[in-house]
């Protein structure tokens, strides 16, 4: 998918490239199923509800958490808003424009969005103020700052992470008016889904693509979980087909490195 | 792998079997100034969809040298949901026109098409949980009435789990009140899954179930693909060209693999 | 009009054409003031308040009417609210691209729009909830499934007949707001405006242009006839001038095409 | 046909009678960047109309290789309304920039400038009824202004119905009060109706009555047209000028017989 | 700036130019700190609560004021708001285009905005209504008709004679609602800040720049004045960079041109 | 004309002096796909600035034949602000979009890349007062970084006035609340003034020793700034290209002149 937009590989290099994966090797010697160096930091913004930096070799994402008031959906009265949103900011690539989002950072976005919701990161029915009136709405923006591939497993990452640090502002309820209290709570979050993300090149699944290998695979395959290993999203992307083998083989690997990440990102906090 | 296919006692809200597919009826050939055309009702869902090419690129600058380019819209109608719908595309529809144009690319011969497009446009008339499974299942139908040679059709429907059971086809309670969704599109000739989405929460096992039962339903969708493409050329050709639609699919796949 | 958008003619097509029509005949056999088969199918779509489809010739248009609540224009606190949208979805034509309403797709809505309003159908003043804040809102969606020509005819038929069969909302206005009570009432009707499109091709007046004549068509007038036989809103479009005789012509042909079709739509109901 | 023209007593809201416009004014040659211009006046309604060209389209592919293009805008400014309105525009401003060109492109011989275009910009500061009308009639005197020849000139009013009568040039509030409204286009000389719009109720006859008395206000509409373009060169030109801006017409339209 | 947007100047005219300037001279025969004929027409427009248009030469821009009720910012809530926008309509110019704002009319906007709220001109806290819920809401909209050079102080003279002539609805405020009583009264404004533009070239600071002297000009810089000689608002655009020394010149021209035109303005009223 | 630096008690809502900067971090070279880059934090301003360039300019009618274009780009993270804001550009973003071009494009030598575009793009992470000018002064720093000879480094800070006070470096409280803002941009070397925008209100007096006071801040800043392009080149390079980038806009300065 990524390479539509962010330079064609050139036929060399896709042939050097797919050839060293049928033989077992990739160009930065890593392992099949292991990840580059995953760096993570939180807290690292003052005026964000919650806040966290993943670095997952040269990629690198911040996400901010903001935390306001506003009013709940139609079909859901008496909850909380949870609203993902990706800006593919033009300094993490050479290929990237400035403008309104496009498919891939939508794309991007609603699988976050959607391993969050599905996991049940918080619980909504507790976010509502006036029901049917005012919420909670939680904000978290996804910045691109650097582009070496795998942006969605970075930017899942960072988005759990700091929904994990985050604090809620206390609001007083007073005769159908809300009033900030100035005191801030820190924000339930009751599950910590991991996205793990595959590129079938050849007949190999490999975890945690480069850009390069982005520009080459043939189709990707995110699988994220939640905490007691159960599957919580699964997304399948680029124009190739999967057989039913490769998709069970997909979230056998998902599982072992989901628990490992998790481990990272839940004791990577005071 | 497969589940057990156990008849049981279990009715579902609107009184299906755990593994029954919702009343389905697809008819091609249904616009006239499409190349090809499919229209589905899957449950209350009415989907229709024009194919227009392989035809030339406008603006050009998105035309590939070397291969044609599939384009897909999937647009839902604004009275097709309750409450009404701005006619703007959503982020969701976004999402969808990307996942359907994955699911379709796989099934056509784009390479034979340099400097060309096949466009498929999906217009939802009216919504009932599964939308983007029935648009992929009518596209197929479309692109063979556009005359375009496919390696296989796709047939695409979703399973899920609602009250602790995985059944097939969510309507769009089943959809909005269960526990997980997974649509799926499947070629079944090359068994090859285009399409994989999920959402909810399930175990692995839970998971394969899904996968499973929906390739059983897809199979029987694969069906009423197969007659609807049968029953256009049944009223508008001889009965020659009849065995040559019969046989179309076939022939696209071998085709390619020589 | 639509000749700039819908792809120009060839010379040699347009002049058979005119050739033809200069001869007293139509291409496709029918007599100046005669309408291709018209179908009308009312309650297509079970989500939507109302609906209906219309087919004339190959021209293929759909009418959702769907009714909700929201807020009154400023100038009339105590009315109702009517708005038309006419989408010209890329299935219809492989001139139609997707997009924004463009000039031709706002010009439809609107003459809809304006003969349904001259024509008085809906008593606006019936249809207000809480004066001035909640009024009821009917939306009427003009989706074009297939073009060949005539789409204000076919659209302006569908409009009135999904009106006809359209139910509405009862809610129960309590303390300052509004809650549905599940029950749906018969829309009130109280008009059937009918439109009538002619065009000038040479120096005759052709009702029920099909694509290929309002590709080559000089000028086109609609004519909308309410119940009594009363101009309800005429339309003239198209870089041709026309004469006061024409335009008197144009009326009297409207005027008996009118009455034959809204017997038509009028009966086509249960 | 024509209404009977008998003097009654009846007296409108601003005191007008019957068969009565509004106070007319029109200016040409008020900007001096545009090409051709004129302000208009006519009741309250104040609009000034900027005329470019003929010159070189942007971006190219509008252009046509065998005629010229005509393009319009119709745009109200925020403070012309109460309440202030958007700059944007607003579909009926779309509506109207059309109608306009229908009203104006007969008028041009756009035929000959192949690859051209004429712009004519519309910029209504104050809105007080018939609008569109005064904007088309504004539009001829700023063409003639630029110097480019025409068929005839258009000049534009409405009639309509209110409180049970026919009137001519009806002003805001008897626009918005009345029963009926029809704007009309007209070029005297060729005695050609090149705007018809119509809203509201109004038999055949009345409709019949509407127009003969709109055409009549054009005629009166043209005379201060006419005069328009004559101050400008009396204004700006030699004597032999002046003659000559009064043939200006006469000539385009023979020129264009032969 | 305006070089880039509004057509480059010939090398040939450029030289020219710049050749006269070195001189002493400028084109149209005005000293270097001479405005061109200014003239100011108040109460232009009748349906406006506030107009005036201003000719500084051929530049001629003309502005509107609506005074209406509205929201107030969220960190203001109990003040007015104003709101000015500029539009470049293409009667002005054949090289302005229809469209929404861009980087040009946006900054003439925001200069004319900011020295009007620096200088105080109306006292917001009495513009309010509802504190927290609605305010007067004043909306400057300037409108350029023909430009000639010079549109920041054509806009910023018009703006402040059209705010002083302004007259504002009375509302009456009863249980949480306001309703307009159809009275108005005269808007208080406080200050007559008075916009100075001086652009360079060559090594000459020219005031009232001209079209064909903004196309050759380096760099341009607006000082704004209120009523006391204090310096409200500045503005330095444009490619080149200016001294300490450059800038204290352009205030002292600033100072005197801006009490000469400012009586001119101030005694433009009955 | 430079104010009075006489120690005073006065002490700011931060403790802060009144001639003194907000704690300022400089980094260079902390984004590996952008040609150059640069991170600053001054108070708590976060900004993160991207250099492409010189590059080939799309869409190309926007380059032009005898010298380069600067593109810069001013943009706020949705949550670099309380409350949240949009991430679509505001009015307040394009002019400062603006002046942030005008404020680097003297320092560069547009002239030497003839149909190419320089691209600087910043994102501004979390705003506290006075971002423009700390966008600018990264921005210099992200330039060097891309291997973009200079004429000099451009360092930008505001001065302004609180409670009657002239003080450098507003935060955003003191810019908030304070009587006016003054941010200036400035070439220490050239002494050349490249950013100055004022609001509030000053008279003619303190006007002139805020352009001093900022000058003093700048040129403090400058340090900071050479300090960081000195620090990446240790870091990555060795002895003698430290030298060579201490030279380096001293030469490139000298280049200019020649």
């Amino acid at each position: 998918m990524m390479s539509s937009k962010y330079g064609i590989a050139s036929r060399l290099k896709s042939k050097r490239i797919q050839k060293l994966i049928s033989s077992g090797k990739r160009a930065d010697g890593r392992g099949f199923d292991e990840y580059r160096q995953i760096t993570i930091k939180t807290n690292v913004l003052e005026k964000a509800e919650g806040s966290a930096e993943v670095f997952i070799g040269n990629t690198r994402v911040l996400v901010g958490v903001k935390i306001g008031v506003g009013t709940p959906f139609e079909d859901t009265p008496g909850e909380g808003v949870l609203v993902c949103n990706a800006e593919f900011v033009p300094i993490a690539s050479p290929f990237f424009e400035p403008g309104p989002p496009d498919e891939n950072s939508i794309e991007l976005a609603r699988i976050v969005d959607r391993g969050l919701r599905s996991a049940g990161v918080v619980d909504f029915s507790k976010l509502d103020l006036i029901p049917g009136k005012l919420v909670h709405v939680i904000n978290i923006d996804i910045y691109i700052l650097n582009y070496d591939g795998n942006l969605i497993d970075a930017s899942a990452f960072a988005a759990i992470a700091a929904l994990r640090t985050s604090v809620k502002p206390v609001y007083e309820v007073k005769e159908g008016e809300v009033k900030p209290t100035g005191v801030k709570e820190k924000l339930e979050v009751l599950k910590t889904p991991i996205a793990v993300t595959m590129v079938k090149i050849g007949n190999s699944l490999l975890v945690d693509p480069s850009a390069d290998e982005e520009e080459v695979m043939e189709t990707r395959i995110t699988v994220t979980l939640e905490d007691e290993g159960n599957i919580c999203t699964i997304q399948k992307s680029g124009s190739e087909p999967l057989s039913f083998d490769e998709i069970k083989k997909a979230v056998n690997i998902a599982k072992v490195k989901a628990s490992e990440i998790r481990s990272k990102i839940a004791g990577g906090e005071g | 792998m497969t589940p057990k296919k156990v008849k049981e006692e279990f009715l579902r809200v609107d009184g299906r079997a755990w593994d029954e597919l919702r009343p389905l009826k697809i008819e091609s050939g249904v616009l006239s100034n499409a190349d090809g055309s499919a229209y589905i009702e899957m449950g209350k869902n009415k989907i229709i969809v024009g194919v227009f090419g392989p035809r030339e690129v406008h603006p050009k600058h998105l035309s590939k040298p070397h291969t044609g380019v599939l384009r897909c819209r999937y647009h839902m109608a604004p009275f097709s949901t309750d409450p009404r719908r701005s006619p703007a595309p959503s982020r969701r529809d976004t999402e969808i026109t990307m996942v359907m144009r994955y699911a379709l690319e796989p099934a056509i011969f784009l390479e034979r098409y340099p400097r060309s497009s096949i466009d498929i446009y999906a217009e939802v008339l009216q919504a009932d949980g599964g939308t983007r499974c029935a648009t992929i299942t009518a596209s197929s139908v479309a692109l063979v009435d556009a005359g375009i040679p496919m390696r296989d059709l796709v047939a695409a429907c979703s399973t899920g789990k609602y009250n602790g059971r995985i059944i097939l086809d969510l309507g769009d309670y089943e959809d909005k009140n269960g526990e997980a969704d997974v649509p799926i599109a499947y070629m079944p000739k090359l068994e090859q899954i285009t399409l994989l989405q999920m959402d909810g929460i399930l175990t692995a096992e839970e998971f394969e179930q899904c996968i499973s039962l929906s390739i059983e339903g897809c199979k029987k969708i694969y069906e009423v693909q197969r007659e609807a493409i049968k029953k256009k050329y049944v009223v508008e050709k001889s009965e020659k060209e009849i065995e040559k639609a019969e046989e179309f699919i076939e022939e696209s796949r071998v085709e390619d693999e020589q």
